[in-house]
């Protein structure tokens, strides 16, 4: 791609209260995904995999670990004489402190940033969403299109699809109508959340859409219909393959789940395609005389005497004897003391599980967040 | 800043890993799954807050250039301080003359360039965590010339064969001196024996006047040569380590500390929390096992995925352990692949090797069998 | 500097509303100085030859710029893998926005950030003057004197010290007062407002000062009263060297005209103590064959065919024929056409001035912020 | 991402910039006062967004290596992308064993490995401003199995003496190829010829089958070698080059290209607004001039104080012009310092020499002195 062909805009404001204490200290997109990652090297990476070298990450709430995690951009390969990765909070004016009142609102908040960057194209992702995905593909087809906007879409079984956002398209793929969890949808093209605009068009729209007073300055419920309305030039994109919102606990531990189930079309080792994350040092993990281990996922530092089963354990993990592991997530530096039983749980950060209990059910996932 | 230069010194010929080091120097060895031999010297020097370091490598420089790139995963600011790698592969083929005299004489703009006072010269190949600050601390206590770090080992009639050995005397005037009197090699026959670490600390200065000498000597000497033969003019200070110290000098010692450090309670001394070990990361996933795996006693790196039986053994990145293969006692490099069948005992197997037909590679109980870089068997 | 020894938080929040349109799109730490600089390329440059790995840069009103520029912070080599520039604009709390209400506010508005750290020391620096020092020797001595705090000091002449904050200190340069602008001053000693305080006790005190309604929240007027009132140990460090705030127009052009002196004592050629900048891709400047040139700083990427006199110019300046430039500062992208004579005028980014306009006087400096 | 991988390859022994070249390979040379030569193709290669480069040198690749880093400065990814300097010192002795063909060969591997399906192939001593993207669908359209750049020159009787020509004529059959019917040499028997920029573009399954049946040949031959060989037995097309090139071949094209473009209206074209150059900073401070300086037509870098005369020269960065020193029609390099009462005319002062003693060195209207690098004359 050339330089600042396009910029990618992550918006990473949720505060994410569905994940209840996994958001407590940190924002979403930085919660731990998969045993060594955090949600936001998905989208990251998958820029700098796409050739995507410039990306603005649009923080509301106490941004401060996911500011100076996003910050160290070489993690990323970001670090390019041009590119980077910017941190941009809602900042004080001179009318006082704003706050981004909607996801079109937070890129009109930073029209001078896109200005200085001067792109052609804007590549508006979320910082919650797990897909491997090349925007260099997406961007042909947009420029191929001539299209004001592109839209990725993904194809969902049609029962499932008055939960999303729809697209209905003409035979080429040319989006006419677009309904938010439509009753009786006409179409199994569900939006991702995943946007191509033209930089010069949109800033248009949205200094349009800053004015009105009824608007929720949002793509979705605003931007989108506005262009559909002057009759622009639409563009569904059609994404086959892994994609998963992580915004609940549930999600998040089925997502987790899915790594380790060949099945599920999420491969994260797959060498063209690497998810890149911070750069942990922690020897290679210990596996002792008394483990046993299958169906899993372990990081380096880990050391397990236990019994570990359809599991994912992050860095700095310890599973003493006689402890067992089943069907769980063991975030970093998690300590399961000898002789307890986890069953279907998800342990947090740091957090202590004390010898012989027995925690979780095989029914609703458990969150463990303070030492029991 | 640092008031130290630090130069990782390559090693001389007696050092010799069998088949690994046929392939790369010594310093870019694979060590315990993940590292490779020069990330606890550089390491060392990086948590020293050494900051400008210069690297003398036998052969290509390139693998060791990428490795540890502007400085900066191993946490040196790569403006302030520099990292340099010099090599000298011309002289390879006329190996006698390759001597680490030689290597710093032909980059002798580098060393007086540098604004640093004094100089810590260290190999890759003793593996340890040490804080070199507190060796200039002795240093500087003692008034010695030189100070250089040994280990008293009790088993020196096992390990440690060939490295330097030192004898030493309280001094009758200097309390915090140490006097080195005499340095002989190491040749198994002892227990005890007080095994140089070649690693010195001195004035920028002297160790100018001490290349200068060992040049007008012999083209043939090295910096322990010329040391050796200082040892009644100089004041050389003997500095104990009193952390635990590995000796990689040769194919068994490779062996023997790997399997040795399989044991976290052996090598956490090696891997302490106030004292990273960095190296290059390769962005792997963590380590996946599916469920016919079966793995008892072992240190996995990230990236692999065993489907297979692992015992008492070392895997390393992105490893690929086939159902129905068997790896006991053996040491398998980054990107091996052990197809289905195998069953491998006390081998190790280099990078990239696929073993698909060869079916029972099982060394004798004294032995080690390798199996080349690339190779299919 | 073992790592975490120290971490440096840059004060970077001021308006600089006195440098008028320079600030009108940039914080006052990212104004232009020296013919290639920006003012907080000093403070930083100083951390990075210091070994001073981690630098938060605080930062309040209109941070969008400065933010994308400290981001980069390969520039000065702070990209190392446990260090880092790190952006801290005040955050959106439970209780809503904040803004920082002084210079020790914005630090405890930041308790968490280092407490991430966990550095031995916190050393306190402003990000708009200009001097090259080793914070290094200056930890040295705060150790070696086991102080709480230590405050940089600069000898000023006695007559010229009632316009500092002055510190009264024993034989040992123990500090036993301390003055604000006094008017009658015991000693020459000026305060440079760089501190080093040990970050347990300089914590509890930031935490105390929170609460306290009288307080301005700021560490001249509240902290070191507080430290002193306690008898807590405070210690003055001499430094020895060049030193300037640079927060107006007339300050800013006599920093940049000593460069061009010789006797002023900033030395900015010295090869042990680089100030490392944003690298610029332009090549070396052109002096053509009717140029004249003289005592001048000229940096890349300029096409001289006229007369420079005593003067600095910024990267991609054209000086046309029979134009005459003295006294002055141009910045980036300046075209001066032909025939034109400015004269003590500094001339704003990319401003063209006309042929044969005449801009300057004698007198005071001149600030042209738009093309004439 | 880029279907290209990017290969910089090495120049033949015919390119020598006498004096220069002694000391460092020719892409290391230093271009206009703060670049080095390499900077062109790489930036090239980069703002195409080629990402992925194998960068082959002769001799020692400690200076490239730490010029080119991670590519991070050359704007590339340096996760997902990669730059790997190969060079093969051990044979640099015998020179004629040391061909692309070899090189290339030794490090199969990593030519092997890489995802991209096209190879594009360019030395560094011809210096343009050129998106290879427009090689590619040049290459694309006329469905040929080589495509190579070349530019039409007026004046081939004065400049790329010894570069490869080629003559091309329409295909009957296909009018989007040019299709190349002969490469010869360039003798400077005549104005206008096609020189070959030794450019080529084909798929990286076409290289490794040349490479291979080059090795089968002859060692002694080179990448232009078998394509020469190949001119009736594959399409190759040749595509025009619009932008001016400058071919640096020997110390008089190094000299004439510096004296050429000083003058801004011909160096814009190279150093186009659109298409950076990019480098490795010095962080070296602007120049400075102080009130003895007198300067004329001449371009000079950062980092250096300029206190006497200089005319129509290139003056490279952190260099030192002393009150009274005088220097005419002549390249300075990096860190250089010219003494008072000196004078120079038509010299080229090679990095850090110091001229303190020789008072006037003038070069004969079609000669060039050249002082060596650190010398003290």
């Amino acid at each position: 791609m050339r330089n600042n062909q396009m910029v990618a805009m992550i918006l990473a404001g949720g505060r994410g209260t569905r994940l209840y204490e996994l958001t407590d200290k940190v924002a979403k997109p930085a919660v731990y995904f998969g045993g060594k990652y955090r949600i936001i090297d998905f989208p990251l990476s998958n820029c700098a995999n796409s050739g995507v070298q410039t990306v603005g990450v649009l923080t509301q709430y106490e941004s401060i670990f996911l500011n100076s995690y996003v910050a160290q951009d070489s993690r990323w390969g970001l670090d390019t004489r041009d590119g980077g990765v910017y941190v941009l909070p809602p900042r004080e004016k001179s009318g006082g402190f704003s706050i981004y009142r909607g996801t079109a609102d937070a890129i009109t908040q930073n029209i001078d940033f896109l200005d200085q960057k001067e792109p052609d194209h804007v590549l508006i992702l979320s910082g919650d969403h797990i897909y491997k995905m090349d925007y260099s593909k997406m961007l042909k087809q947009h420029e191929d299109n001539n299209a004001d906007a592109t839209i990725a879409v993904l194809e969902v079984p049609l029962k499932e699809a008055s939960r999303f956002g729809i697209m209905n398209t003409d035979e080429n793929d040319r989006i006419i109508e677009f309904e938010e969890k439509p009753q009786q949808p006409k179409s199994n093209l569900a939006s991702m959340g995943i946007y191509i605009f033209s930089w010069k068009r949109l800033k248009q729209y949205l200094l349009a859409d800053e004015k009105k007073e009824d608007s929720e300055h949002d793509f979705g419920k605003d931007i989108i219909p506005a262009y559909l309305k002057a009759n622009r030039s639409l563009y569904a994109y059609r994404f086959k393959g892994y994609w998963k919102d992580v915004g609940t606990i549930d999600s998040l531990w089925e997502g987790n789940m899915d790594l380790i189930d060949p099945k599920s079309g999420l491969d994260i080792f797959d060498p063209s395609w690497r998810i890149y994350s911070e750069d942990i040092t922690y020897p290679a993990h210990t596996i002792t005389d008394t483990a046993k281990i299958s169906n899993s996922m372990v990081n380096q530092g880990c050391l397990i005497e236990g019994e570990i089963k359809r599991s994912v354990l992050f860095h700095d993990v310890v599973v003493a004897k006689g402890a067992s592991v089943v069907d769980s997530v063991l975030l970093p530096g998690t300590r399961v003391e000898a002789g307890a039983k986890l069953k279907k749980v998800i342990v947090g950060e740091g957090v202590v599980i004390s010898a012989r209990k027995k925690v979780g059910t095989d029914g609703e996932v458990t969150l463990v967040s303070k030492d029991i | 800043m640092s008031e130290i230069l630090g130069i990782i010194n390559f090693e001389s010929n007696a050092v010799e890993v069998s088949g690994l080091s046929d392939y790369r120097g010594i310093p870019s060895l694979s060590f315990m799954g993940r590292y490779r031999i020069i990330d606890f010297v550089l390491s060392n020097m990086s948590n020293s807050a050494i900051s400008n370091i210069h690297i003398h490598v036998r052969g290509n420089s390139r693998s060791i250039s990428e490795h540890v790139g502007t400085g900066r995963h191993f946490n040196i600011n790569s403006k302030r301080g520099s990292l340099h790698v010099f090599s000298n592969e011309s002289e390879m083929k006329a190996s006698a003359y390759h001597t680490d005299i030689s290597s710093m004489s032909q980059n002798l703009e580098f060393l007086s360039d540098a604004d640093e006072q004094y100089v810590l010269i260290a190999p890759s190949y003793f593996v340890y965590s040490f804080d070199y600050n507190d060796l200039l601390a002795e240093h500087l206590k003692s008034n010695a010339d030189i100070s250089m770090l040994y280990k008293s080992t009790d088993n020196a009639n096992e390990v440690c064969i060939g490295c330097d050995t030192l004898s030493y005397e309280k001094d009758g005037c200097n309390p915090d001196l140490r006097r080195v009197v005499s340095i002989g090699v190491n040749r198994g026959k002892h227990k005890n024996r007080s095994i140089s670490l070649e690693c010195y600390l001195m004035r920028k200065s002297l160790l100018l006047e001490l290349l200068k000498e060992a040049r007008e000597i012999s083209p043939f000497y090295w910096l322990k040569d010329i040391i050796r033969e200082k040892v009644d003019e100089l004041a050389i200070n003997g500095v104990a380590l009193r952390h635990p110290v590995r000796c990689i000098n040769s194919l068994e010692s490779y062996y023997t500390t790997h399997m040795n450090l399989i044991d976290q309670s052996k090598s956490k001394a090696f891997f302490r929390e106030d004292w990273p070990i960095f190296t290059r990361t390769s962005d792997s996933p963590p380590t996946l096992y599916n469920s016919t795996a079966r793995v008892k006693n072992s240190t996995i790196s990230n990236g692999s995925m065993i489907m297979g039986t692992v015992e008492n053994s070392i895997i390393g990145r992105n490893v690929v352990i086939e159902e129905g293969a068997v790896v006991r006692n053996s040491i398998i490099l980054t990107r091996a692949h052990i197809a289905s069948g195998i069953e491998l005992d006390r081998a190790i197997v280099d990078k990239r090797a696929k073993v698909f037909n060869a079916k029972n590679i099982c060394a004798a109980a004294d032995d080690i069998i390798y199996i080349g870089r690339s190779e299919t068997v």
